[in-house]
């Protein structure tokens, strides 16, 4: 199935557009650690897992979701809700813990919620997933075609979470799908020191539950297999599995040494930026010329700009906000 | 008209179904909550009812569905999960802890989690040590968590209805002493009068089940029936009790326990949840704070002597606060 | 392979061992609650899950085991104990609550821990799987050829900790045996409304290891294929899965009103029992004559009825012992 | 000679190394200590000292590998497990819970888990709900477990040590903010002297790390700190605190809190874990048990006031105890 080239042309911008707002938060995130790192320092304080490198996985599925498809995501979630379509002025206010942010300052960078978009997220490993299949519950009850989506990594497909849920996902014949990003580590172990199979896609025959592996740096590859995933859920059919093999360009987390990595490799994923792998694909195909990919990356680079500016001008919550939202009814 | 009785475990059960009749998007999932009715009855005939997709039997993935309640909640139904036994919590403690309690908070009140979390608690039937905590202090200290124990059949079924239409997670805990069942040891005051119309109990308004002026018993679950037994007692040497039922732990009606500890000077805490770290010392604490004054005598508790339940039955007996065990400590604490 | 008439009688022996433990203690556990059912009355309060029916997977597999080979059971633990080994006295007196008990009275019918045979259960479903893993890596840190071997229900290989044990068994090689007893139900829920698969052996396949499902009530074909997963893991080959097919002979536990039965089934089950499927077979070869066989089960009665009468002469506990075991060293 | 100045983290992988050494039992697991040497630092250089076979890397499988670890101390080895941090504790409470803490029980002493769990704990970093907790009172609550909270260098060493030679389970909480990290925010009393030759430190004995007559701090971990800064304030007001550093909370030093507080007639307790019914409440019930007519004037807690941690700075900065907050209460307290 060849894709059209607006849809094409959609895909590189969203892949731009996560980049974009990563690596920008990437030099945010620095201000005011150096020269020496304290991570409770700056404008930007706390952990911070970038999305750089896995572009292609959030963009190629969530080219197939509407607004109104639950989505859960892990402690790396901006990449799926760029993705899926956030204001990124609100984000990049709760990211910097501003009151104007989509939590009014209280989440932060791992735990992202927009009820809008039924975006939720969270800093404990598969701890999303389950919540994705209560969603598809919630959809299958209502007799809605909407879709849940669980994103989370491979180093989480040990958990037992995991396991749980896609049994219950199975049995239940529920409206799910499940995308493993296989960036080959969870911190610092690798997926051979984790993962009894290569490929979680051996792990569908678990739940009798229609599983695939597929290149995660290819976004065509990665639209595709969801979008079949995503429409079988649509159907009522039921759930399946989706590995994408990608990997991690800025490491774990900034500050991440990555002593573990062995020489040269991530040099070598490099070279198969998702972006740049599908900006040639167009520039070949001639659908692409380098003043519109320039535009397009001046495009993204002043919505980021924008999200930025509206960031650093917010206020933020008074302090004594940290007292409320612990119930909605407080006796 | 004669009032009608009801068990706890059938006044339960009719208040969620009273709510599923009421509200669409209220199911039941759990483990053996359908066909079965329930282990410990709180379900009975909601199946028959509602039909399966409404009451549905889960496998055991206590992480998996307990996630699952989390995420239909915030997607905008409003389940109820039964946890067997409280004693299972710890396979499931993380969608609890971290998500079920803390996502309204996080998403900076955008985002609501309107679920009940039912679960049995207690022990005294030889169930041992996995199969006998209450562990209500555990789920108290958690922020973002409201838990609520009911005694009695009424206090049940107000408190369950509440829960329901509570917009917030609630964990409600059922004493297996007080549900009524047939093979339990048998508990007279575990039947009651029930009002069939539907009707809600506030949460944060303690319960005085019996007034008194020489001590104030603070206490929840079975161990009201155990504290009311022993007042009865009390009452022939002489000795007043007030007997308090917390109902809730959160919001907790710290108003009801320090006006009474000002009326009476001396407290004691009954517990059947461990002794440290739990609701016995924080119901001390909360009065030595706001009314030490008004103590005529150091407050004293009873509890489980921070151990596991053991099996046999005089070793059991021996941990569990027992009607003789209050009396004597409250004859104490009143010489003192 | 056809089995020696000695190995065969021993497993015949053992399922009658622990048949005529069962029915007496169902006996027992309804003295002093009748008529009225109240849990916490006689002899033996508390929940009881028996083994009645599942013989020949306890017996096919323990055959292979020595008695320092580490052990994991369940709340219905009784069959893998008895064919463990165990002194029957004590155990008996545990079930009474009596001093002189495996556990002196603290742990009862669900938490029956015998060192000696390197045993433990409970009755936190799944709760004993990650045991097992913990004493195959002992085993395998020593050099030595022991297995550990981990018991569990169909019902258990839908929690997590199933997923997360197999799967560091696997990745860690080590040698470990899980046998899921696939008895139908989970207390009410059938297998076909908690599991996505038919056979847990599928799920072998999302851990790399070899699983199989057998006929749980042949003995012989437990036996067979606990051998060779036993074999293979004192090997250092790694560690199986094995499903054996069962069916619970009294319901979940007592009082278990099995209104969910379906009509007929449990007599269909019973028709297969175990004991009697191998009892015949015995007999048509000529191994075993009906004197004989009465004999085993006076033996196996006899010896019941002698721990019996240890457990009921035994003295219960001091009360102040309750406060006792907390600690190993108190302060 | 000088003495030898190390960090926490430096101190508590020398003391897993000098076990490791002494007794070949002992070996490691957990997520990222070995390559990369633990994300808080405290198994540095051991696996290039030991290899992997004792210093062993696990999937994301904390029910499985803390189980697991539980196993092979029933087995006769001592596994030291490392719970990357204590937030995330809800996948595996069950093994914790259940299993760790009650395997020595409920097998009448017969079976011992010789094991120690060692977690991060705490808060001030912006890390938000799900990575800065405390919750060592949920553990203190729970029959079976020895809570061991270090808050220095020398303390660490001495009381890792006694962890893995203890027969008992041991949870071990080191906060991040004392292990004298590179890039956590600073604390100069994060390195401090600890001498080479292994050494232990009893559990149950509470250590004054700062003298006092006017009131007693009741503390542990990184509150120390803060309250020893807060009573060098408070000494040049002319107010003379006492910082008491419980160092276990099983077993826990009743005798040095008590005598404290017939000393100084005042008790503040300072708690990085939430408020309500954890440790701020079970140290002033003790007190009011044990000590009431001691007490000149109500007891006071700060800790966190019963909401997750929120991620934005000043957000945080309100909810956990400070300095200025310490210095403010232990003023008020000595004014009444
Ligand atoms: C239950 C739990 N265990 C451990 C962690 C610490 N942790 C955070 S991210 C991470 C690695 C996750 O790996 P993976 O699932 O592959 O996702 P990736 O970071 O590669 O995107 C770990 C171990 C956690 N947050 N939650
Ligand atoms: C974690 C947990 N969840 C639920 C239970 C309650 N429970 C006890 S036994 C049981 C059924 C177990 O089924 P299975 O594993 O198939 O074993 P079987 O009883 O059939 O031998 C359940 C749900 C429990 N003990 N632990
Ligand atoms: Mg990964
Ligand atoms: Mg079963």
């Amino acid at each position: 199935m060849a894709l059209s080239r607006e849809t094409l042309l959609q895909l590189y911008e969203m892949m731009v557009k996560i980049r974009t707002f990563e690596e920008r938060v990437a030099e945010i995130y620095y201000e005011g650690k150096q020269p020496v790192f304290n991570i409770a320092a700056g404008p930007v304080p706390g952990e911070m897992h970038l999305y750089s490198g896995q572009e292609a996985v959030a963009a190629g599925v969530c080219a197939h979701l509407r607004p109104d498809d639950p989505v859960t995501s892990t402690h790396r979630p901006h990449g799926h809700l760029i993705a899926k379509g956030v204001d990124l002025k609100r984000m990049m206010a709760e990211i910097f813990g501003k009151e104007t942010g989509l939590c009014h300052g209280k989440g932060g960078h791992m735990h992202l919620f927009d009820p809008e978009l039924h975006f939720g997220c969270g800093g404990i490993v598969g701890g999303g997933i389950p919540h994705a299949v209560g969603a598809a519950l919630a959809i299958k009850k209502r007799g809605e075609d909407r879709v849940a989506v669980s994103f989370f990594g491979e180093g989480a497909a040990n958990i037992g979470a995991f396991h749980e849920s896609l049994n219950l996902a199975a049995i239940w014949k529920l409206p799910a799908v499940f995308v493993v990003e296989d960036n080959l580590y969870a911190i610092s172990v690798p997926k051979t020191a984790s993962t009894a199979v290569r490929s979680n896609a051996e792990r569908g025959a678990a739940y009798g539950m229609p599983a695939v592996q597929v290149d995660g740096q290819d976004v065509v590859a990665v639209y595709e297999a969801a979008g079949e995933a995503i429409e079988r859920a649509r159907r009522g059919e039921g759930p399946s599995l989706i590995e994408a093999v990608c990997y991690r360009f800025r490491g774990h987390f900034e500050g991440d040494p990555e002593h573990y990595l062995p020489e040269g490799e991530k040099e070598k994923w490099k070279q198969r930026d998702p972006i740049v792998l599908l900006g040639n694909q167009l520039k070949e195909q001639g659908w692409l010329t380098d003043e519109e990919a320039q535009a397009i990356q001046e495009r993204m680079t002043a919505l980021v700009a924008e999200a930025e500016a509206f960031a650093r001008q917010s206020a933020y919550p008074a302090p004594e906000a940290a007292l409320t939202d612990v119930f909605v009814q407080a006796s | 008209m004669a009032e009608r009785l009801l068990t706890t475990a059938r006044a339960i059960a009719e208040a969620i179904a009273q709510e599923m009749e009421r509200d669409e998007r209220v199911f039941v999932m759990g483990e053996d909550i359908g066909a079965y009715g329930g282990i410990f009855g709180a379900t009975q005939g909601l199946l028959e009812k509602f039909g399966p997709e409404r009451v549905m039997d889960t496998p055991i993935s206590e992480m998996g569905f307990i996630g699952a309640a989390v995420g239909a909640a915030t997607e905008g139904m409003r389940p109820i999960a039964e946890l067997m036994f409280v004693d299972f919590f710890g396979v499931a403690m993380d969608q609890i802890f971290n998500h079920m309690a803390k996502i309204h908070y996080m998403s900076g009140g955008n985002v609501k989690v309107p679920m009940v979390l039912m679960t049995a608690i207690g022990g005294g039937y030889s169930d041992a040590a996995q199969h006998s905590q209450c562990l209500y202090g555990l789920f108290a200290h958690t922020p973002g968590i409201k838990v609520v124990i009911p005694s009695t059949p009424y206090d049940a079924k107000g408190l369950m209805i509440q829960a329901i239409r509570d917009d917030d997670p609630v964990m409600y805990f059922f004493h297996k002493g007080i549900m009524g069942l047939g093979w339990m040891y048998p508990n007279p005051r575990a039947t009651g009068p029930v009002p069939e119309e539907p009707y809600t109990i506030p949460f944060g308004q303690a319960d005085i089940k019996r007034e008194g002026t020489d001590l104030t018993i603070l206490t929840v679950s079975l161990m009201v029936h155990r504290s009311l037994d022993a007042a009865e007692q009390l009452a022939e040497e002489g000795i007043s009790a007030e007997v308090i039922d917390l109902r809730t732990l959160v919001p907790l009606d710290k108003e009801t326990i320090i006006e009474s500890v000002k009326k009476t000077h001396r407290v004691l805490v009954v517990d059947e949840d461990y002794k440290s770290f739990g609701m016995s010392g924080e119901l001390i604490a909360i009065i030595a704070e706001e009314a030490l004054d008004y103590l005529d005598a150091p407050p004293k508790r009873l509890a489980v002597p921070d151990v596991p339940i053991p099996y046999s039955r005089p070793l059991e007996e021996f941990v569990l606060p027992s009607v003789e065990r209050i009396v004597q400590t409250a004859r104490d604490l009143v010489a003192e």
